[in-house]
């Protein structure tokens, strides 16, 4: 049975179609990628999966249940977790408390108390690599630790399933690969289900996801194997746009193009 | 186990400052009344504190918990000293009903503070204290403008010695009992996963609630509780202390702001601040009445100006910003 | 590190010193302490009372040889802070006056609301406690042992009014009532109210309006439609100038026009420009040109106690050093002072039980007028009131006749 | 006993004994009466209610103009309207110059307030928290009311500005009321196209909507701040002066209280971020304030006057919940 069941999604802003007829089903322990221009509807569509917004038709059926109307705090307990494209730490508490706070309000809530917490975060602080900042403010990380530390607050929520959103965006080449790296493994010893986003930073989908689906003002384009997928003429065209302009284009957006997201 | 004691460390300096105050008043001739002005500061502060330190909300109609505490007990008294076998128990009365309207209105404010931040949230609630007061006079309930007067009452329910003892006794202790309660609420709060909780709703309200945090049952922990405690003040340093109300002499603004002015020179936030902050402000302004009467409020306001300015993190965080990496660390929060 | 403990340390001293206690009272002295109003909202009634008190505490050190007790003379002392107009102040303040101070008396602060605030703590320390400032007669049913008021009870203040324009006037029927919404103003309307009633009149209008209220044209403009012939109304300053400048505004000919409060004081004619104030009149304790005296209190049987009229209003100017007229606030702190002086000679004693019974049985007539109290409440009955109206820009009693210095205008001039 | 309570005595409750001792044809007559008693005093309550409401608009419009701009609720608002009060009694009883001259005075007066406060103390708050906001303005109201005190004594004082009445049919109007209400509106129409027609207007708007934006399009958004603050304040001391022709008694220190109140509510009705619609607001502040009371007069056994000050803040309350942006507002 599916982790995670979208049918027919439609999200709307007044006139606007922002996610249109969206179906998607994830399997346990899978790690798909959602990839779009910008505007294509990905991170309304993380946020009807997260509970940010409801959706005006279709349904969300998470673990088997359907979750399409609960509320964002009651979907993080039955193991659903995220992180966002621009880090939203709360900045006046310490790393620590962060990835804490995480494990307190995620599936373990009703098992923890404060000090488990705190030791289930120093794991998954050690986990991404920020030990030397534990006390910091997380207000003072760099950007790119305050991403590690957004993963580590998700995953001390112990979810069955990430969304990632735009994990990699603004990073150096050698920083995504790590990324790539550091993702397939924790997907590994956590045995959890990824949602990436990817804007277009081909170089991590390729590596990344065996599976992508693809989106296109708010509908879904394609959903197959990554290679399949990124052969499709339909998806050439719509990221690299007019066949004169391809070549300009594909080197850069394959090498280490950057995304602002909407 | 032992992890968790330390953490209350800070509670020491609470305590002892509390401790003293009340030896002193309790030992020194004439101190009392200024001991229990200095407690009824440090209460509302502490109280205060609860709800702006943990949610972030500005909350300039707090003094409606307060007023609403005074006529709890007012109306406790004013309408069951009549039944004599009630005894004291007029007063548990009394209390109770403070703690209900102030349930009440604590509600509200919530339920306000799901859809307002900020300067709105600051004057929604202005407006509901004004609309209360104006509401009380125009509506003539609870006795209107001409508020309540029961001190004969109290008198003619429990006896000349013991109202003696309640109003100028009993009725201070237990504003430090509030005090005391409320430092430790709020330590314990901070230390717990509402703590946890309120910080992260107040840095990021949509990215906690994706973390798991019901954002409106904790602020409604922490409105219900500083609410409580507000009205417990109300109930005990006015209610019962003064044995009247005027809704013209309780529901005023300017009470709220001398929450701010304790919270803010003690330090916004911390737990030892109000204490500082309340300290600061009551006896300068007792020694300003004695020593200048007339001049308080002209030397006030530039020094709450200069501080405001110059030292926005109030005493306390000065004094964390300068123990940082000491031993005495772990005793200011 | 060091750095840290000596900022605690300075802290804890600093804090210690604030705590610590000052000076003794000296003895063979009696001193009168009073939690001023000074600054806030009743900023104005405490400055007056402060004057009124120091000119009568000067009177009695420097003209009177001091207060007779046991065969010597001692003198008074006069030591106040500022409240601040609110109630938490008044508490503390008191507390301080009665055992670091250690006052033979405690005077209240201004208002029913402070006055209510501070008799607890007095009557927790057996402390006579006098009110010159709460006019409400709840404060009287509370079962206060030691309170003692000066100030006449605020029911009385329109009775001499109502009858002065019977007088003159027994046709005028009907009577319009409008005040303010606070505890003084409404024990006025309240009696006023009864008395109209007795004397047959008809009550077309009553409404009360709430303090600090910026403009009255609704309720006035609602008044002018019931057609009164008398209007009585008012409560403090602020809205006694509002009420005669916007009936002027509206156009509310009436044959009479009473004010509480604001309408006695020089600075009401100066505030409404003069003309609007022509023909207002106000009832009012005490106002400077009351001819009382010690001829006459010796015709009504009565001690005389105090400075003469003139004499206190140079006293008053002395105490505050500004050329300001004292007004009724003044006059009724000041007759305070006598009435605790007179009671202590009468006495011989200045232990509290003894003074509050003296108080109680003592009748004398000073420049404020007779002075009586009820003995177990405490309540004033022997203070009778006077009818001032503006007449081509000066204060003259009109009523009762046997005090006047000139007649009753009326009906008043047109707006 | 229900015919009495329908016609009989709106003016008084209690006193049933005298209405009863009149006869039914009696009280049948007095209804029809009070009827059209009831719509006259609406009718003249309602003209002086938007007389009112335009000086209450001009008042509030310094308050959203510094709330639009530096994000501050300026909680010491009344205080500086008791200041252009103070401007106008003095000039009028110490030099002898009409209320109409005070009017640029008191924005002289005021701007400059405006610019010292904000170099003191507002220009080290704009990014702070709005609790250090509050209280800073807060505590600068404290501060004007302890010097104006030390200044001019506690007294209530007031002035009479003799420019005459007209009568109509309905009710009378003072002739100082009508220029305090034709000076408010060319006030606010003169604001109007200065901020739509000049450069230092634009500025201004585009501060409001997106300071970051401003900035990077070359706006001194810092001198913006400064004129902002500078002209809030001088609209508010100015409105003060207006506010005393319109009611020119009760000048006192601690006058100012209670605007700041009446300011609030109005500035929420209008938005709280746009000067116009406080002033639209403050119109329609005016005529629900006079209005409602001639309503609420019909209650028995109530106290209308309380009761439309409650049904202010109560709007004022809801308004906030249901629509934020005001009554106006988008």
């Amino acid at each position: 049975m599916a982790l995670l069941k979208l049918e027919n999604i439609t999200k709307r802003f007044g006139g606007l179609v922002a996610v249109d007829k969206v179906s998607l089903e994830i399997n346990e322990g899978e790690l798909i990628g959602i990839v779009g221009p910008n505007g294509s509807g990905k991170t309304t569509l993380f946020n009807v999966i997260s509970g940010v917004y409801t959706p005006e038709e279709g349904k969300v059926i998470f673990d088997g249940k359907d979750i399409t109307r609960l509320p964002a705090y009651k979907r993080a307990p039955l193991g659903l977790g995220r992180t966002f494209q621009i880090p939203r730490p709360f900045s006046s508490a310490s790393v620590r408390e962060n990835v804490a706070i995480g494990a307190m309000f995620g599936t373990l809530a009703d098992k923890v108390t404060v000090d488990d917490s705190l030791e289930i975060a120093d794991r998954y602080i050690d986990l991404v690599g920020l030990e030397a900042h534990r006390d910091k403010a997380s207000g003072d990380l760099t950007p790119v630790e305050k991403k590690l530390m957004e993963i580590a607050r998700a995953l001390a929520m112990r979810p069955k399933l990430l969304l990632m959103d735009e994990a990699m965006a603004g990073m150096n080449p050698k920083d995504i690969d790590d990324m790539v790296k550091f993702i397939k493994r924790i997907k590994e010893e956590e045995k959890i289900a990824i949602i990436s986003m990817v804007e277009h930073i081909m170089r991590a989908v390729v590596g990344l996801a065996e599976r992508v689906m693809v989106m296109n003002q708010g509908a879904k384009l394609v959903d197959a194997k990554t290679e399949e997928a990124l052969a499709d003429p339909r998806v050439i065209e719509v990221y690299l746009g007019q066949p004169t302009e391809q070549s300009k284009w594909r080197s850069e957006v394959w090498k280490e193009g950057k995304g602002e997201d909407e | 186990m032992k992890k968790t004691l330390p953490k209350y460390y800070p509670l020491i300096p609470v305590f002892a400052a509390y401790l003293i105050m009340f030896l002193i008043g309790f030992f020194v001739p004439g101190m009392w009344q200024m001991v229990a002005l200095l407690a009824f500061y440090c209460a509302l502060g502490q109280s205060w504190n609860i709800f702006m330190g943990m949610t972030g909300y500005v909350d300039f109609g707090y003094v409606t918990f307060i007023a609403l505490g005074t006529y709890g007990m007012s109306l406790g008294i004013t309408y069951c000293s009549q039944y004599e076998w009630l005894g004291i128990g007029i007063i548990v009365i009394g209390f109770i009903l403070a703690m209900f309207l102030a349930s009440l209105s604590a509600l509200l404010e919530a339920f306000i503070a799901l859809r307002l931040r900020g300067a709105y949230f600051a004057i929604a609630c202005i407006g509901i204290n004004e609309g209360l007061r104006y509401f009380i006079e125009g509506a003539k309930i609870w006795g209107g403008s001409e508020g309540l007067i029961y001190f004969g009452a109290l008198v003619q329910a429990l006896g000349r010695d013991t109202v003696n003892q309640l109003t100028s006794f009993w009725a201070d202790f237990s504003v430090f009992i509030i005090a005391a309660l409320a430092a430790f609420l709020n330590m314990h709060y901070m230390r717990s996963k509402i703590g946890y909780a309120l910080t992260a709703v107040r840095e990021d309200e949509d990215a906690a609630k994706v973390m798991g945090i019901n954002a409106n049952k904790y602020k409604t922990i922490a409105f219900l509780t500083s609410g409580w405690l507000g009205a417990g003040v109300g109930a005990m340093a006015w209610g019962l202390k003064l044995g009247y109300v005027y809704p013209g002499d309780v529901f005023v603004i300017h009470y709220t702001v001398e929450c701010i002015v304790v919270v803010l020179l003690g330090g916004a936030g911390t737990l030892l601040g109000p204490v500082v902050g309340g300290l600061i402000y009551g006896l300068s302004k007792y020694w300003l009445a004695v020593i200048m009467p007339g001049f308080q409020l002209l030397i006030f306001a530039p020094i709450i100006i200069i501080i405001i300015v110059a030292a926005p993190e109030g005493v306390v965080g000065l004094l964390k910003r300068r123990l940082k990496g000491t031993r005495l660390e772990m005793f200011i929060e | 590190m060091k750095r840290s403990y000596l900022t605690i340390t300075i802290f804890i001293v600093v804090f210690g010193f604030l705590f610590a206690t000052n000076a003794f009272a000296a003895p063979k002295k009696l001193v009168i302490g009073h939690p001023a109003c000074l600054s806030g909202k009743y900023a104005k009634a405490g400055e007056q009372a402060i004057g009124g008190i120091k000119a009568c505490i000067d009177w009695v050190n420097n003209v009177y040889g001091g207060v007779l007790v046991a065969g010597k003379r001692i003198p008074l002392e006069y030591k106040y802070y500022d409240c601040e107009s609110k109630k938490e102040g008044v508490t503390s303040l008191i507390e301080r006056l009665i055992t670091v101070n250690k006052v033979n008396v405690v005077f209240s602060a201004y208002s029913s609301g402070l006055t209510l605030a501070g008799a607890p703590v007095a009557e927790r320390y057996s402390m006579v406690y006098m009110d010159h400032g709460g006019a409400s007669d709840r404060i009287f049913q509370q079962g206060f042992k030691y309170i003692v008021q000066t100030i006449g009870p605020g029911s009385k203040y329109h009775v001499g009014t109502l009858d002065m324009i019977k007088y003159f006037d027994p046709k005028a029927k009907k009577v319009a009532l409008a005040y303010e919404d606070s505890e003084f103003a409404r024990m006025t309307m309240g009696g006023a109210e009864k008395h109209a009633k007795k004397l047959g009149c008809k009550i077309v209008f009553k409404r009360t309006y709430p303090k600090g209220v910026t403009d009255l044209t609704p309720l006035l403009s609602d008044m002018k439609a019931r057609k009164p012939e008398i209007v009585v109304g008012g409560g403090h300053y602020e809205d006694g100038q509002l009420f005669a400048r916007q009936m002027s505004d509206l156009d509310i000919n009436v044959k009479a026009v009473s004010l509480v409060a604001s309408a006695t004081l020089p600075a009401y004619y100066k505030a409404l420009g003069g003309r609007i104030a022509e023909g207002v009149m106000g009832p009012s304790h005490w106002e400077y040109g009351v001819t009382f005296s010690p001829k006459g209190a010796k015709k009504v049987g009565l001690d005389w106690i105090g400075p003469g009229q003139d004499e206190f209003v140079s006293l008053f100017k002395k105490a505050l050093g500004k050329d300001i007229i004292p007004d009724y606030h003044a006059a009724e702190a000041g007759a305070q002072v006598l009435a605790y002086v007179k009671a202590v000679e009468n006495m011989n004693s200045v232990d509290q039980d003894k003074v509050r019974a003296a108080l109680g049985k003592l009748k004398f007539m000073s420049f404020y007028g007779g002075w009586d109290v009820d003995d177990t409440t405490g309540m004033q009955i022997g203070h009778s009131m006077v009818d001032m109206q503006w007449q081509d820009g000066k204060r003259v009693i009109v009523w009762p006749l046997e005090a006047a210095t000139g007649k009753l205008i009326y009906p008043k001039p047109k707006f | 006993m229900k015919i009495f309570v329908r016609g009989g005595d709106f003016i008084y409750k209690g006193n049933t004994q005298e209405t009863l001792s009149e006869s039914l044809s009696e009280v049948f007559s007095n209804r029809v009466k009070e009827e059209k008693m009831i719509l006259t005093l609406l009718a003249g309550n309602l003209i002086h209610g938007l007389l009112l409401g335009g000086v209450y608009g001009l008042a509030t419009m310094g308050l959203s103009l510094i709330f639009g701009v530096i994000n501050v609720v300026n909680v010491g608002h009344g205080q500086f309207i008791m200041v252009g009060a103070f401007v106008a009694l003095t000039m009028f009883t110490v030099l002898g110059l009409s209320p109409v001259i005070a009017i640029p005075a008191a924005l002289i007066i005021g701007m400059a307030l405006g610019f010292f406060f904000f170099y003191t103390v507002m220009r080290r708050l704009i990014r702070a928290p709005e609790l250090t906001s509050l209280l800073a303005t807060f505590a600068m109201g404290i501060l004007l009311e302890e010097i104006a005190k030390l200044i001019f004594g506690a007294d209530f004082r007031g002035y009479y500005w003799a420019v005459g009445k007209i009568t109509l049919p309905i009710t009378t109007i003072p002739m100082s009321k009508l220029y305090a209400f034709i000076g408010s509106i060319a006030i606010a129409l003169f604001l109007y196209l200065w901020f739509s027609k000049t450069r230092i207007g634009t500025a201004i708007r585009s501060v409001m909507e997106d300071s970051e934006g401003a900035r990077v399009c070359g706006v001194n958004v810092s001198w913006i701040h400064a004129l902002s603050f500078a002209i809030g304040i001088g609209l508010t001391v100015m409105s003060g002066v207006l506010l005393t022709m319109f009611i020119p008694v009760g000048i006192n220190p601690y006058m100012g209280g209670g605007y700041t109140l009446k300011a609030f509510v109005i500035a929420v009705l209008g938005g709280l971020t746009s000067p116009y619609g406080a002033f639209f607001a403050g119109l329609i502040f005016g005529l629900i304030e006079n209005g409602a009371y001639t309503l609420f007069a019909l209650i028995p056994g109530v106290a209308p006057f309380p009761l439309t000050v409650s049904l202010a803040f109560w709007m004022l309350f809801f308004l906030l919940l249901v629509k934020p942006t005001g009554l106006l507002g988008k």
